[in-house]
């Protein structure tokens, strides 16, 4: 019962963070399939975005200063709305492979190999 | 017992068990759906750490746009061969051991600041909730270049030239537009003669 | 009519830019305007036609304004003290005057000056755009519209040919085929249009400068329509030999000139306001002040400027004065300190003074005189260049080249005899002296001309002649100091003149061809040519019953001769010679005119096929004929007052005794009016032109006599006027050929020591570059291409890197970043 | 009302045993579960209540009578009955079925639609959750109800619903722009993304309703309702379950009561846009003519007359809500089905561009008619933000009780 009674900060929020970062990573490392490691860099940029608005909030920090202030928010929204463009053009390169090589596996987009 | 920390505790539970569900699990749809789930869990958190516009945008823009997209390129590709596609043991203890790793270090940085540990909540038993902040009108004057969080930081001088986050604001959308035209160009169905 | 200061440059302003409008047009639109740019001959005519209206209006406006006094001096912004000093002066010049209605002489002529617009101004020297406009002005632009409508509308019958393609049949290719080409009606109204602009502007010049500026345009648009057909190598060397010959004379031009500025201060004529508002005084206000009663005297800057030697020795001892007293005080008073440097502004006062008290003794010396003469020649050169005068005669009948509008035109009525009008306009400058080498020049010029024109054969040469010597009259009389007199037959010949050229035009048109020996009988074929033909001969002759009435011509020869004789009484020994030049001329012009015209009119047809295609010209070519015809006979009656309105411009003032030749001595021109004087002019007038009527009459009128018989007589004589006295030739020797030598030596100067040095020059430089070339091909090249095989191996070597394995580069990522954060946490450690 | 019970519990007694913070959770613990039954209840009964008026609305159309006889005259009873039958129906599932998504995608889509409801304000101040990004917050749930759809499409292993599935996902993605663009438009005016605060800005007579501030609002509303139609799927935008193509779409797999959980979405879906509807452009729960305030029925006067002006508010919103839901079914049963295509077209070609044209006069008109119309109260909350770039004065700096204050200034008329 400590968590629940001590009062969460932005540690707690970074670490939710961190694990949502280190399952992207590992999903993109491990992932064959491309729209997995799609989700893997879908998973990183939300962790990364946990970390900003935990630092951004009022709530979770001891110096009433809140943080960052709105930068962290802002700078979320942005990542947001980046990560929406990136997925567009990504699916868009996927369903291109898929038309081209019939397959959507990483693994044999390996043309331009040295 | 504080709501604040059981829902919090609640939706981290929830947003990590299904990230390392996307991880575990073979079968990409269902991968999506994990994702999902776990993004619109990040979505609560948000919304507990007050900042409920970002969470909104979260739930309309990620989870709603982005996820469906996601979901639908699964879906056209979403063939036996491709629905469920092993990855070699070796891989996965490499990949195992980095991100071990990796965790190892983030989590003792993100305990590193004795600021951070505590929040700014009142502990036990507190029924006043926290003051509700408008953050949407704040965001808003903030794209427009005006901090009204940080009124007094800037000399006025400075002040009067500051334009916030304008630009990065025009540049992004200005991106999206390319992004979304390049996309459409992509995918486009290739009409071949005969 | 209180404004006419204003309304007459308005109008003449306008009428002298409405030909720019439509030179401009055409320039840029000619080919595009209706078929084969018919339109662009509308416009140029419609633009001159206007002109001339506006030059009517102004006439009028002019002639209904009484002359009183306070429009007199009206310059710009009056200047009420000048205005009222030169009424008194006026009035008591009246007091002195005793010949009958000689106030003409003193009260200063009507002129509006003023400025349009100022180019720059350097220092002293103002270029400006003005005006200068009195009577002599608006009866030339009225003259010179009249005849350019006429003849524009003339030329756009004789120009057709060029509205479709042309071939020309006497320019003949390298491969034996004429030459085709495609047609320049329009290109031929834009050079008219520009010219009429010219000018006009030209006329209307307010300043000596302007009149340079117009003088060359007037120069460069005949050089264009001489060398309109500039295929031909006759028309192309013509209008060389036209422009180039002008030169010399504007070489002259430029010296008066200069002299004029560099000693007056002013290009201006009339008296202005300079910005200050301060009255200044115009060229012709300072050779003629109104405080000397318009009597010509070297102004006071000239003087000065002459006697620069005896004005430095002034200040020099000023300064040594001042040095002197300046010892003095030193001595008298050691002590106290004396001033060092001399005291500019008083030596400045005192020598100032002084040249001022020198100045009139020193004119009694004679100096700024000789500045003076040289002014006045150097102009003078200017003009007889343009109009032909008897050194630079040459260039005049070789410009007949060009098309015969454009000899009416430019080179009888108009352009040439701007020359004389310059001498007109200038004529309160010169003096005495330069009168008397005006005369002689008119005179040889008037002689010589008639005698080439009696032999002539092409029958534009026999007018180009009989144009030379005609300006050879008018130099004549203003040199004998008629000056109403010159101005008269410039404004008359310009009539009959066109008229003659343009009706030789339509028999040209009709013949094809010049010589006159082929044509003969074309009066039944040609009538209205012919008789309108006849009036000029007549007018151009001088006919009419004395004492009666008479054409035009034989008002102006008269008032000439007649200031031939009162000139000749005055001082016998010059004027002899130019009375009888001028009775010469008189008889000669008769007879080569009737010769003219019986052997292109009369007669038996000479050569038949030409009889046989011949025809009267269309109307649009001899409607202009009978206008002018018209003009021809009348102008010269007194109801139309053209002497009245010149006397209205006359310069005011005596031209008085000459300084150098003191026996030199100008009668007024108002003596010529004498009864007596007037009388015997008449008669010796009439019955030279009789005698020369009545011989031209007995060789091809009736042919009683046979030319040739005169011409197996005086073989010589006839073979060294035939060869126009052999005047080309002449230039050729001394001028051309001598040239041509210095030209060779130079060009082979040329050719073996500059082109040598610079060919060496080339050769050290490409060896120079061949080691160069060696430096970058094994230096640097060498060193890039050193660094570009490193680079290769290394990305060789790198290949194998990668893989393409996407899951494989983000381990290395993470690999990477868990480095770095261990490198840091030991970096931060210590 | 959570800090009144939180307050109270202990007093009443029959708790004293618990430790006060688990008193305080209970309170808050029970406070949100009388919001989920309110909310709850309302989806169910207006379901149940929206499926038999589409019932009889069809068969008036068509010209038949309609269910007339479960439960007395106007068969009233009749959809109360489906759903015992569907309850007692046997649950079917095929074999190739993907099992935990088929099971879950039900209830994916209702929890969607059921969550707009939690920030769906039903009278001033009558809302489970006052958000102040509530507008965002509903498009963004109501945009989570496709997933039910998709991977009940997928799971059920059968390629119509495959299509179907398909189909709903291009077509609401693609819809949600212009529903965004539209509903950006009331938002700029009010300067305010609160649900709340949005409707107290359009108190008083209804020229204070938004769609009739502007014209650009008036066209705004008609591109926001066919956006709407085809983001809840109804006719004539119902590709997903085009019945004569696709045998069922989404769900042909589906029965019994999974399949009622979809009917139970849908329906509670298009009350949800509906409202939205009516809070963003119709005024919300002020009605045409301001009898409340006319009649002073405020709290200040008597808490009784302030909840009785509160629930006449409710109607009102209710009202309009059953309006436009009975417009949508009038709608559904008298265009024909379009192509997908055609969905494409009239999403990307028209609906787009309209409401970026509309958004774009918006903002102009707000520019020069800052006031709006003479007749109409000013709208919006607007920071003195010197022309220097420089931020408002710290007076100002916006935080939600400055902003309702801003609005109460504005609303009391």
């Amino acid at each position: 019962m400590d968590l629940l009674s001590q009062s969460v900060g932005v540690s707690h929020f970074m670490v939710v963070g961190a694990i949502m970062f280190v399952s992207g990573v590992v999903c993109m490392a491990t992932k064959r399939n491309a729209l997995g490691v799609l989700m893997g860099i879908e998973l990183v940029l939300n962790g990364a975005n946990v970390n900003f608005v935990a630092l951004s909030s009022e709530f979770l920090t001891k110096d009433t200063g809140g943080g960052i202030g709105l930068d962290g928010q802002l700078i979320a929204l942005f990542v947001i709305v980046l990560a929406a463009a990136e997925a567009a053009v990504a699916l868009a390169i996927v369903l291109n492979f898929y038309n081209n090589h019939a397959t959507i596996d990483v693994d044999r987009a390996d043309e331009l190999k040295g | 017992m504080n709501w604040h920390s059981f829902f919090f505790l609640l939706f981290a539970a929830i947003s990590c068990g299904f990230a390392v569900m996307v991880v575990l699990s073979s079968n990409i749809v269902r991968m999506a759906f994990y994702l999902i789930v776990s993004l619109g869990a990040t979505a609560g958190l948000f919304f507990l750490a007050g900042a409920d516009f970002v969470a909104a945008m979260q739930l309309m823009i990620y989870v709603g746009g982005t996820l469906v997209l996601l979901v639908f390129g699964v879906m056209l590709t979403a063939q036996s061969p491709f629905v469920s596609m092993k990855t070699s043991g070796g891989d996965w203890i490499l990949a195992f051991l980095l991100s071990g790793s990796l965790l190892a270090f983030l989590i003792p940085a993100a305990f590193s600041v004795s600021d951070w540990r505590e929040g700014a909540t009142p502990a036990v038993g507190s029924v006043d909730a926290p003051p509700p902040r408008n953050t949407a009108d704040r965001l808003g004057l903030g794209l427009l270049g005006v901090r009204v969080d940080k009124l007094e930081d800037r000399p006025a001088m400075l002040r009067a030239g500051m334009a916030g986050y304008l630009l990065p604001f025009e540049i992004v959308s200005v991106h999206l537009l390319v992004v979304l035209v390049g996309a459409a160009y992509l995918a486009r169905t290739k009409r071949r003669a005969g | 009519m209180e404004d006419l200061h204003t309304v007459l440059p308005f109008l003449l302003g306008l009428a002298w830019l409405l030909p720019l409008a439509s030179f401009t047009l055409i320039v840029l639109f000619g080919p595009r305007m209706g078929a084969h740019g018919v339109a662009a001959s509308y416009l140029a005519t419609g633009a001159i036609g206007s002109g001339f209206l506006l030059s009517v209006v102004a006439l009028l406006a002019w002639g209904l304004s009484s002359p009183d006094r306070n429009a007199a001096m009206s310059q710009p912004a009056a200047l009420e003290g000048h205005g009222e000093h030169a009424d008194a002066s006026g009035l008591d010049q009246q007091g002195l005057d005793h010949h009958g209605g000689g106030h003409h002489a003193v009260t200063p002529p009507r002129a509006y000056s003023g400025e349009w617009y100022t180019l720059g101004r350097f220092g002293k020297l103002k270029i400006t755009i003005g005006y200068y406009i009195d009577a002599l002005t608006i009866g030339m632009f009225a003259m010179v519209t009249l005849i350019a409508t006429c003849i524009h509308f003339y030329a756009i019958g004789y120009m057709h040919d060029e509205l479709h393609d042309v071939t020309d049949h006497e320019v003949t290719l390298s491969d034996g085929q004429h030459l085709r080409r495609p047609g320049r009606f329009h290109r031929f109204f834009q050079y008219m249009s520009l010219f009429c602009f010219s000018m006009l502007g030209l006329v209307i010049a307010g300043n000596i400068a302007m009149v340079f500026v117009f003088w060359e345009l007037v120069g460069i648009c005949s050089y264009f329509l001489i060398g309109f057909y500039i295929e031909r190598k006759s028309a192309s060397n013509a209008a060389n030999k036209a422009f180039i010959v002008n030169r010399v004379g504007d070489f002259g031009m430029i010296i008066g000139l200069m002299a004029l500025f560099a000693s007056l201060g002013t290009f201006a004529f009339g008296d202005g306001v300079d910005d200050k508002g301060k009255p200044t005084a115009g060229i012709f206000s300072q050779v003629r002040a109104p405080a000397n009663h318009y009597a010509l005297q070297a102004p006071a800057s000239m003087v000065r400027a002459a006697a620069a030697a005896r004005v430095r020795a002034i200040v020099a001892d000023h300064f040594q004065e001042d040095a002197e007293e300046l010892d003095e005080a030193h001595l008298a008073a050691p002590a106290k300190p004396a001033r060092k440097r001399p005291d500019f502004d008083k030596i400045q006062a005192a020598s100032e003074s002084e040249i001022a008290a020198e100045i009139a003794d020193w004119r009694e010396q004679g100096y700024g005189y000789w500045l003076l003469v040289i002014a006045g020649v150097g102009i003078f050169c200017g003009c007889v260049g343009k109009s032909a005068q008897f050194p630079l005669h040459v260039w005049l009948p070789d410009a007949m080249e060009g098309p015969t509008p454009v000899s009416a035109l430019v080179h009888s009525a108009t352009m040439v005899a701007a020359g004389v009008y310059l001498v007109g306009r200038f004529y309160p400058v010169f003096a005495p002296e330069v009168l008397l080498v005006i005369a002689y020049t008119g005179a040889i010029t008037l002689l010589l001309a008639a005698t080439i024109a009696l032999t002539a054969t092409d029958i534009k040469r026999v007018l180009a002649y009989s144009t030379v010597s005609q300006l050879g009259y008018m130099m004549l009389a203003l040199g004998v100091g008629g000056w109403a007199a010159g101005m008269f037959h410039l404004i008359t010949h310009a009539f009959f003149k066109s008229l003659l050229f343009l009706c030789s035009g339509s028999v040209i048109h009709a013949c094809h061809t010049n010589e006159m020996p082929k044509m003969g009988g074309l009066l039944k074929k040609m009538p209205i040519t012919g008789y309108t033909m006849l009036v000029g001969c007549l007018a151009i002759m001088g006919a009419g019953v004395p004492f009666l009435i008479g054409l035009s011509g034989y008002y102006s020869k008269d008032s000439i001769i007649a200031q031939a004789i009162s000139f000749q009484q005055r001082n016998p020994a010059h004027g002899t010679v130019f009375f009888y030049a001028a009775a010469g001329g008189a008889a000669m012009t008769a007879f080569y005119m009737f010769r003219l015209w019986y052997m292109t009119f009369l007669g038996p047809p000479r050569d038949h096929h030409i009889h046989e295609h011949a025809h009267e010209s269309p109307t649009i070519m001899y409607a202009p004929l009978i206008v002018l015809a018209v003009f021809a006979a009348v102008i010269g009656w007194p109801v139309f007052g053209v002497t009245d309105l010149l006397e209205q411009a006359r310069p005011a003032g005596e031209t008085g005794q000459g300084v150098l030749l003191a026996s030199l001595a100008y009668p007024n021109e108002h003596d010529s009016h004498a009864p007596n004087i007037h009388m015997q002019a008449t008669l010796y007038a009439f019955s030279t032109a009789l005698g020369g009527f009545l011989l031209a009459t007995v060789f091809y009128g009736v042919r009683w006599l046979n030319p040739n018989d005169v011409r197996q007589q005086f073989g010589a004589v006839y073979r060294f006027l035939l060869n126009k006295w052999y005047f080309d030739e002449l230039y050729d020797a001394v001028f051309v050929r001598p040239a041509r030598g210095l030209a060779k030596v130079i060009a082979s100067f040329d050719r073996l020591g500059i082109d040598r040095l610079i060919d060496n020059l080339a050769r050290w430089t490409r060896g120079l570059a061949g080691i160069d070339d060696l430096i970058d091909r094994y230096l640097v090249d060498g060193a890039v291409n050193l660094t570009a095989g490193w680079t290769y191996s290394l990305g060789r070597s790198l290949r194998s890197v990668q893989t393409g394995k996407l899951r494989q580069y983000v381990m290395l990522i993470v690999i990477g970043t868990v480095a770095l954060t261990i490198l840091i946490n030991f970096a931060s450690a210590k | 009302m959570a800090e009144y019970l939180a307050k109270n519990l202990p007093d009443w007694g029959l708790f004293n045993w618990l430790p006060e913070s688990v008193l305080h959770a209970l309170a808050y613990f029970v406070v949100a579960l009388i919001h989920c039954i309110l909310l709850i209840q309302v989806v169910a009964v207006g379901a149940l209540v929206f499926i038999w008026l589409e019932r009889k609305v069809a068969g008036r159309i068509q010209d038949r009578l309609g269910p007339t006889r479960v439960g007395g005259k106007f068969g009233w009873l009749q959809t109360l009955a489906d759903g015992l039958k569907l309850i007692t129906k046997e649950d079917l599932m095929p074999g190739a079925a993907d099992e935990m998504l088929f099971k879950l995608a039900p209830y994916i889509s209702f929890c969607a639609s059921f969550a707009a409801y939690i920030a769906l304000p039903f009278s001033d101040g009558w809302v489970a959750l006052e958000l102040n990004a509530g507008v965002f917050f509903i498009l963004a749930v109501m945009g989570l109800e496709v997933f039910g759809v998709i991977l009940a499409g997928y799971s059920s292993a059968s390629k119509w619903s495959l299509f179907g599935g398909m189909r709903e996902a291009a077509q609401v993605v693609s819809y949600e722009v212009p529903m965004g663009l539209c509903v950006v438009v009331p938002v700029l005016i009010c300067g305010s993304m609160d649900l709340v605060q949005i409707g107290r800005m359009q108190q008083g007579w209804f020229t204070n309703w938004l769609i009739f501030h502007d014209p650009f609002t008036f066209i705004t509303f008609w591109v926001y309702f066919t956006c709407a139609l085809a983001s809840v799927n109804r006719a004539p935008f119902d590709l997903a379950e085009a019945e004569s193509e696709l045998v069922a779409g989404f769900h042909t797999e589906y029965s019994g009561l999974r399949w009622s959980f979809f009917f139970m979405a849908e329906y509670g879906s298009m009350f949800a846009v509906s409202g939205l509807a009516a809070i963003l452009f119709f005024g919300g729960w002020n009605g045409p003519v301001p009898i409340t305030s006319i009649l002073h029925m405020t709290h200040d006067v008597h808490p009784i007359l302030g909840y009785l002006a509160n629930f006449l508010g409710m109607l009102n919103f209710v009202f309009k809500c059953c309006l436009w839901v009975t417009f949508m079914i009038w709608i559904r049963w008298t265009l024909p089905r379009l192509r997908i295509d055609q969905v494409m077209k009239t999403c990307l070609k028209y609906c787009t561009p309209i409401a970026a044209v509309m958004f774009a006069g918006a903002v102009l008109w707000t520019y020069w008619l800052p006031g709006g119309l003479p007749w109409q109260r000013p709208f919006g909350n607007r920071y003195s933000v010197s022309g220097t770039g420089a931020a408002p004065t710290p007076s100002k700096v916006p935080s939600a009780s400055d902003l309702t204050l801003a609005a109460g200034e504005e609303g009391g008329a």
